[in-house]
């Protein structure tokens, strides 16, 4: 055996290469910051704490769903599902325990057994009959839609059911509002342990890193003896949870359920989720980042609330201006950090 | 040699086709057979051509000038999801300058408006397209954007109004006239699909596409002006939903900034797929995208003839065009039509390939 | 002798309608070192990957220790004791080393990855192989050949009963190939790995293995001990003709005129900040110029240059007598510099398109889209360099990923030929094709020097580019470091030479 | 140096935000107000979804910047979000707005916002549509249109006008599925026929939501599918969706107005216009200029006042004799 030994310095210092990885979610916090910190500067009341809470407390059903869904871009796939799955969810809550009386419990348990058997049906029709993604998901947002309209076509009460108001019991913190202090319903912890498990399962396990493994490039991965199947089905069952998972959230948050609730909520997530830094092509991203994407995009819609003269279409443009300049941003740090490989 | 190249095209095609003709002619079945032949067969009143199938194709011409545009698009391996926000712009415009013209019938306004309406509607395209070719955004989140934006400056340009231009106006023409009997309409949406055919099939547009879609980098490197012919694209796709817009509007003789072309985007991208072509990128179909469409079309007038509620819209055509995507996996046929024989448990990637290279 | 380890007896694999294996045997005893020789085509990899659990066979049996297996997946195969290392690197870039050594059996504390341990292990391996790399780096910021040594890092920590390496040395300089060749020696005696190794480089061949099977067209050829099969013979095997044929062919490439005028090209000072360093370099007409260097050398940048696709940042370039200015692929072809990329797959041919349209590709790009090549012409051309070139199969209509490697870079070289560029680039054109192909490429690179064409020509084998070459120019670490000109010059020796000089100078 | 220029391209995006959202300034307004002697009020709208609602946004903006017991309307549109909606107004919490007005998109699940607004001690009153019953206590009142008497006042002339008629036939055109007003129009205008005790066949009912563009196709599948003879009344439960129709009824070779009787709910100027050409036969106001009407209520409740639980907004009903007259003074 020769006893040379071949040493070869990465192209890049690894510091550098580290960091490279950690651009997108950098930009993201520091627009995140900017945003915040500009807001602090114009609006009065924007620096009480309850600000910062209204986040989580708003937007925890998006966030549960741009978890999944960073789950299947990481894998490079995509998931238009979520939102139908996630107004299926909350409807068939209110019908079956409002209509049918089953014990809320166990409604909650079909609920999110039957998104994650559906996560489980469609992965399993895009990998084994190689069906594209973006079709076989828009299938479950046609399809989804559609029956939550057959269960019922107009908005549905369900805070008659004593479960339902465990979502929204608080927790305060200071001293309540008034005092400076701010308060957390539970579904925003829920959506918060959501992100703590998504972490640990994408980074700590042999699912999680499969999953980076499968979205870097599938081919190897099976070569790698990876199981792949498990992994590209495994991501449409954790969005399929999630968003049925989501939908429980938002039964909880408003005790109803309207049919035509989440229409276009896939695209908040997957803007969520690209604000995140997480790229479309897949094998590239962080849950956190995720949560962060989602965080700017709370934020930009309290600014306009603080603004509050933006007229319907000015809130629009605004919303997408933005979105434009933070892609360009991120596009631009990505491009500075390229390098040609030999 | 030609007649070999022209027969394994011919079969290509016809391949491709199949399975989404054959779903139509079920629809179309099922229709004759709840309302009679009237059904399909069309028949002429007040000078203008009608009857079910033709109103279908009528309704359907908006959906069809986006879906075409969309094969483009997605034969260079990208999506536009911006359509339905430029279909609303192309409206909105072309509606608030006639009706902030003085003389509502003037060719001349009409046709400044048409003309403002095309060009704005081009430049959008056209900068998704630079965004995409220049910028090197994904597709996606490149069209994304004008997908949110857009509706709002369709909103900025009608003050969040309706615009309704008069019945006199010629404007309505586009939408509500016939051309020998047949409906302005599905003469526009004619001569585009034949414009864009030529287009890709006799020049080699065509090809540099499913070149450019097929392989980018090597594209580059065979001299092709890749990102030029990707602007071209989008921008051709963005003028299409603008026409889509016009039409829509002049049929109505109103611009609706939120709800003209809602969602449009989705079924123009179904139509594409279910007329064969691969959100992959690469060869596309358009005489396909043009089934896909009569499809969809066909589908919502089906669920009314055959007594289903309003509510049954979107399960339908969601079971449908789940039927149309398994029909045209290769691997789903196998697994159905050859039961007895075992596949392995892990598709091989892209077997073909593997035929004679290894 | 031993039992053996592996048997695979009357194997048959038909891929819709084509039969890529025809009743195939082979066998593997413990601790030898087996060669699986064949042109591409062969059914080699076929071979390969019906053993891996890639695709199921359709007919034979496979043995694994006595015991009849049959695996669905590489993941069984891998559980059952049969490791693989593929030529193109089969790892995924994102994850770091550590992830992609021990991908699918990193160490856990319950659920989850020890990333301490794993790294700890990770670096444990790769130094007991002699490499020494950053395991916490991701994948992507080492060379492919670095890539390349981390896969067979992970494939030998599998602690294999079976290792399967397919061309794993194509993209290894000659240290890295001493490296792995040592490597497998001592694998071989100190654990008794079974080895089969696939290669285009006979001298590696004849160098480690021990037995050689030889395929041709999906049938088995036969086996012989590596002692009893001289090179010729089993070149003749695998090709199915005569050896002699061979060498005639390499014969008649060598020796013609240059005209002795102005060079075509000439580089000045050309160069690119991160990529390659400033370089002057001159072509004349009719002339074959050849790159060596090793791996990383910065050949393969150094062309990129000259064909405009990259972009330089410093020198200048003046081309048939005129400066270059404004330099891309398109305006390269329009002057006549034609270049066939390194990577067929990935950089040259739309896989989906058919043969005759990938050959046109070019020449309709610099027409422009309006104006079509007209049908006739179009069929002609297309049908004259099927015939020219010997592409098999000869269908213009077939898509052109269903082509071998050597018929995919026939397509490719047509594809150039028909804009009659004045210089013609090319990266590695034989690198991974069969004998034949690569004999006619070498052969059609002498013809068209021949007729004025001036080529430009880089290839990994020393060998093909002295044969070949009116002059060399050599590079080392990103630099070029000396052109040989001289008749004496032109050995794979001097060249050598020269590079480690290269080295010592600095 | 990556770095820096990072933390530049942030905050110059985020200086855009603020710089564009300048744009979207009305008049010079003093921004954040609060500080002054007026009051802030928080208005949560539906969206832009139709021209009603536009013109009911602005009615409100202008009445809200004439009126001098006000500083600042913080307007939101909730793009007919109802998690928007509810985001908007815990903002309007946080920003210790004087009060807040919904508009809410659909009935149910307000009960925790409003709670959360009445536990700041900030009153809400409600604009247009209503919430469900049950949270009745939580809103000091609610000024909107009586969806179900909009129906009911359709229900009536088509009662009388179809009283002998033997075999009255309809055919309606239904709003967004599933909202309030496309089921109370619905509720109220059936009622009324069953009271009376009319003998009708509902032919056919689809939804045409609330736009042109779909009850022009939907209007189009019923003349293919039933054919307009015989049927008496057309019902739309908006303008444009009896404006879409109508055009498909011109399409097809007979009269709207004539051949087959038209209702329509709204009253936009298009819908009156409609109406003095003859090709509409009844038109059931819904107001959206009732902005200065909710700026009484909404300062009266601030100031401790208690009005009624409902407060309607004046709405009439027109018949063809009325159109020409009206037409000049619609607003949208």
């Amino acid at each position: 055996m020769s006893t040379q030994t071949l040493t070869e310095r990465p192209a890049r210092s690894t510091l550098f290469d580290g960091m490279t990885r950690y651009i997108p979610i950098g930009a993201t916090v520091a627009l995140l910051l900017a945003l915040y910190f500009g807001g602090v500067a114009n609006y009065r009341n924007f620096d009480k704490p309850q600000v910062i809470a209204n986040l989580f407390i708003d937007n925890a059903p998006l966030l549960v769903i741009a978890v999944g869904m960073t789950f299947v871009i990481l894998s490079g796939g995509i998931d238009l599902s979520v939102g139908s799955v996630m107004a299926f969810s909350t409807m068939t809550c209110a019908w079956l325990t409002v209509e049918a009386g089953l014990s809320a419990p166990l409604v909650v348990a079909l609920v999110l057994v039957f998104g994650t058997g559906w996560g489980l049906l469609i992965g399993a029709v895009i990998h084994y009959f190689n069906v594209q993604p973006f079709i076989a998901t828009l299938v479950g947002l046609f399809l989804f839609r559609g029956l939550t309209l057959q269960i019922s076509t107009s908005d549905m009460s369900m805070r008659e059911v004593k479960f339902f108001q465990w979502g929204m019991t608080h927790v305060e913190v200071g001293g309540g509002i008034r005092q400076g202090g701010f308060w957390l319903p539970y579904l925003s912890f829920a959506a918060i342990a959501v992100v703590a498990v998504a972490f640990v399962v994408l980074h700590y396990t042999r699912f999680g890193r499969g999953v980076y493994a499968v979205g870097g490039n599938e081919q190897s991965a099976l070569l790698m003896g990876l199981p792949v199947a498990r992994t590209k089905i495994g991501v449409y069952v954790v969005s399929g949870f999630c968003a049925s998972l989501a939908g429980v959230l938002a039964a909880f948050a408003t005790k109803s359920a309207d049919p035509l609730r989440h229409v276009g909520a896939e695209l908040d997530a997957i803007a969520a989720v690209v604000i995140g830094g997480t790229l479309l092509t897949g094998g590239a991203g962080f849950v956190l980042g995720t949560l962060a994407g989602v965080m700017v995009w709370g934020l930009l819609n309290t600014l306009i609330q603080f603004q509050g003269n933006l007229s319907s279409w000015w809130a629009r443009i605004v919303m997408g201006v933005l979105l434009l300049a933070f892609i360009l941003l991120q596009r631009g740090l990505a491009r500075s950090g390229e390098k040609r490989r030999t | 040699m030609n007649n070999a190249l022209n027969r394994v095209l011919a079969n290509q095609y016809a391949r491709r086709l199949m399975w989404p003709v054959l779903v139509l002619l079920v629809l179309i079945a099922v229709n004759i057979a709840v309302t009679g032949f009237d059904f399909i067969w069309p028949h002429v009143s007040d000078g203008r051509l009608s009857g079910a199938f033709v109103n279908i194709l009528r309704r359907s011409a908006p959906l069809l000038l986006i879906a075409l545009g969309m094969t483009l698009v997605i034969a260079t391996k990208g999506i536009d999801l911006s359509v339905g926000a430029v279909y609303a712009i192309g409206a909105a415009i072309a509606c608030q300058t006639i009706i902030d013209g003085t003389d509502q019938s003037a060719a001349g306004l009409i046709f400044r408006a048409v003309a403002i309406a095309l060009v704005a509607t081009a430049v959008i395209g056209a900068w998704n397209g630079t965004m995409v070719a220049y910028f090197g955004i994904q597709p996606i989140v490149a069209t994304l954007i004008l997908m949110i934006a857009g509706r709002g400056i369709a909103q900025l340009v009608t003050g969040g109004q309706i615009p309704k231009v008069q019945d006199s106006s010629p404007f309505t023409e586009l939408g509500r006239g016939e051309i020998l009997t047949v409906p302005v309409p599905i003469w526009i949406a004619a001569a585009v699909f034949a414009a864009l055919v030529l287009l890709t099939r006799r020049t080699a547009l065509g090809m540099l596409l499913e070149a450019v879609g097929g392989n980018p980098e090597a594209s580059r490197l065979a001299g092709i002006r890749s990102k030029g012919i990707t602007v071209l694209v989008y921008l051709v796709c963005g003028l299409c939903a603008g026409l889509a817009g016009l039409i829509g509007a002049a049929n109505l003789g109103s611009a609706d900034a939120n709800n003209g072309g809602l969602w449009i985007e989705l079924d123009a991208i179904l139509a594409v797929v279910i007329g064969g072509t691969s959100l992959l990128g690469g060869r596309f179909y358009l005489l396909g995208t043009a089934i896909g469409v009569v499809i969809i079309g066909t589908l919502g007038d089906t669920i009314i003839n055959i007594g289903l509620s309003d509510q049954w819209q979107f399960t339908v055509k969601a079971i449908v065009v789940f039927i149309v995507a398994l029909l045209q996996s290769p691997e789903f046929r196998a697994w159905v039509f050859k039961p007895f024989k075992r596949r392995p448990a892990a598709p091989a990637a892209a077997p073909a390939e593997e035929v004679l290279a290894k | 002798m031993s039992a053996a380890l592996v048997s695979m007896t009357g194997i048959v694999k038909d891929f819709t309608g084509v039969r890529a294996l025809d009743g195939v045997d082979f066998t593997l005893r413990p601790g030898e070192i087996h060669a699986v020789m064949g042109e591409n085509g062969a059914g080699k990899s076929t071979l390969i990957k019906v053993l891996t659990g890639v695709h199921a066979h359709d007919a034979g049996e496979i043995l694994l220790d006595g015991k009849p297996v049959r695996f669905n997946s590489p993941g069984a195969a891998q559980a059952a004791g049969i490791a693989t290392v593929y030529q193109e690197v089969n790892l995924t870039e994102n994850l770091s080393v550590a992830e992609n050594l021990l991908a699918g059996r990193e160490p856990r504390l319950g659920p989850f990855i020890n990333f301490r341990a794993m790294r700890r292990k990770a670096k444990a391996l790769l130094d007991d192989l002699g490499i020494d790399l950053n395991v916490a780096a991701p994948l992507s910021s080492y060379s492919i050949a670095m890539q390349q040594l981390v896969a067979i890092a992970r494939a030998v920590d599998i602690d294999a009963k079976v290792l399967i390496l397919d061309e794993p040395t194509s993209s290894l300089d000659r240290d890295e190939v001493a490296v792995l060749l040592g490597l497998m020696r001592r694998l071989a005696a100190e654990r008794g790995t079974a080895m089969v190794f696939i290669s285009h480089f006979l001298e590696q061949v004849y160098d480690i293995c021990d037995r050689m099977t030889v395929l041709r067209n999906g049938k088995l050829v036969g086996e012989w001990a590596t002692a009893d099969l001289p090179e010729s013979e089993l070149i003749g095997h695998m090709l199915g003709r005569e050896a002699a044929a061979l060498e005639q062919l390499e014969r008649s490439v060598a020796g013609h005129e240059v005209a002795d005028e102005a060079p075509l090209l000439s580089a000045k000072g050309l160069g690119r900040k991160g990529s390659i360093a400033p370089y002057d370099l001159d072509v004349r007409r009719g002339e074959v110029v050849g790159l060596a260097g090793l791996l990383g050398s910065g050949r393969t940048e150094t062309v990129r240059l000259i064909a405009g696709a990259d972009r330089a940042d410093s020198g200048s370039l003046s081309f048939d007598g005129a400066k270059v200015a404004g330099h891309n692929p398109r305006t390269a072809a329009a002057r006549g510099i034609a270049f066939c990329p390194e990577n067929r797959k990935t950089e040259g041919l739309v896989g989906d398109l058919t043969v005759a349209e990938n050959m046109i590709l070019a020449m309709q790009a610099a027409r422009g889209w309006a104006r079509t090549i007209p049908q006739s012409q179009r069929n002609r051309v297309v049908a004259e360099f099927i015939d020219k070139l010997g592409i098999r199969p000869g269908d213009p209509d077939m898509p052109v990923k269903n082509l071998s490697g050597g018929n995919q870079q026939k397509v490719l070289l047509a594809r150039w030929m028909l804009i009659e560029p004045k210089l013609l680039i090319l990266d590695e054109p034989t690198r991974g094709i069969d004998v034949g192909a690569k004999a006619d490429i070498q052969k059609l690179v002498a013809e068209l020097s021949g007729e004025g064409m001036a080529v430009l020509f880089v290839s990994a084998e020393l060998d093909e580019v002295t044969r070949l070459s009116d002059r060399i120019a050599v590079l080392r670490d990103r630099e070029l470091i000396s052109v040989l000109e001289s008749e004496a010059d032109m050995t794979t020796e001097r060249i050598v030479d020269t590079i480690v000089a290269g080295g010592g100078s600095e | 140096m990556k770095r820096r220029s990072l933390a530049g391209i942030g905050a110059g995006a985020g200086a855009a935000l603020f710089t564009l959202s300048a744009c979207g300034e009305d008049s010079g307004g003093d921004g954040n107000g609060g500080g002054g002697d007026g009051y802030v009020i928080g208005f949560s709208q539906v969206g832009a979804e139709s021209a009603w609602r536009t013109a009911n946004s602005k009615s409100v903006q202008d009445a809200a910047a004439a009126d001098d017991r006000i500083t600042e309307l913080k307007f939101d549109d909730g793009q007919q979000d109802q998690e928007k909606q509810i985001a908007a107004v815990r903002s309007f919490i946080n920003q210790a707005v004087d009060a807040i007005v919904i508009a809410p998109v659909v009935e149910t699940g307000w009960t925790d916002v409003l709670t959360e607004a009445s536990d700041a001690g900030i009153p809400v009153v409600l604009a247009d549509r209503g919430v469900e019953a049950a949270d009745e206590d939580l809103y000091v009142t609610r000024l909107g249109s009586d969806f179900e008497a909009e129906g009911r006042s359709a229900g009536e002339w088509a009662a009388t006008t179809f009283a002998t008629t033997p075999d009255f036939k309809i055919l309606e055109l239904t709003g967004t599925t599933g909202s309030a007003p496309a089921n109370d129009r619905k509720a109220g205008f059936f009622a009324v026929l069953d009271e009376k005790g009319v003998a009708y066949t509902l032919v056919d009912s689809q939804t045409g939501n609330f736009t042109a563009e779909e009850g022009k196709a939907t209007m189009e599948t019923f003349i293919t599918t039933h054919g307009l003879d015989g049927i008496q009344l057309l019902y739309a439960h908006n303008d444009e969706m009896g404006l879409g129709a109508i055009q498909a009824i011109e399409e097809s070779g007979k009269a709207p107005g004539t051949d087959i009787q038209i209702i329509i709910v709204d009253g936009s100027k298009a819908g009156f216009q409609a109406g003095v050409d003859g090709k509409v036969n009844y038109i059931v106001e819904c107001n959206p200029a009732f902005g200065e009407q909710l700026m009484d209520v909404v300062v009266d409740v601030i100031e401790g006042g208690s009005p009624e639980k409902f407060t309607p907004v004046e709405e009439g009903v027109f018949g063809p004799d009325q159109f020409e007259a009206e037409l000049p003074n619609r607003q949208f």
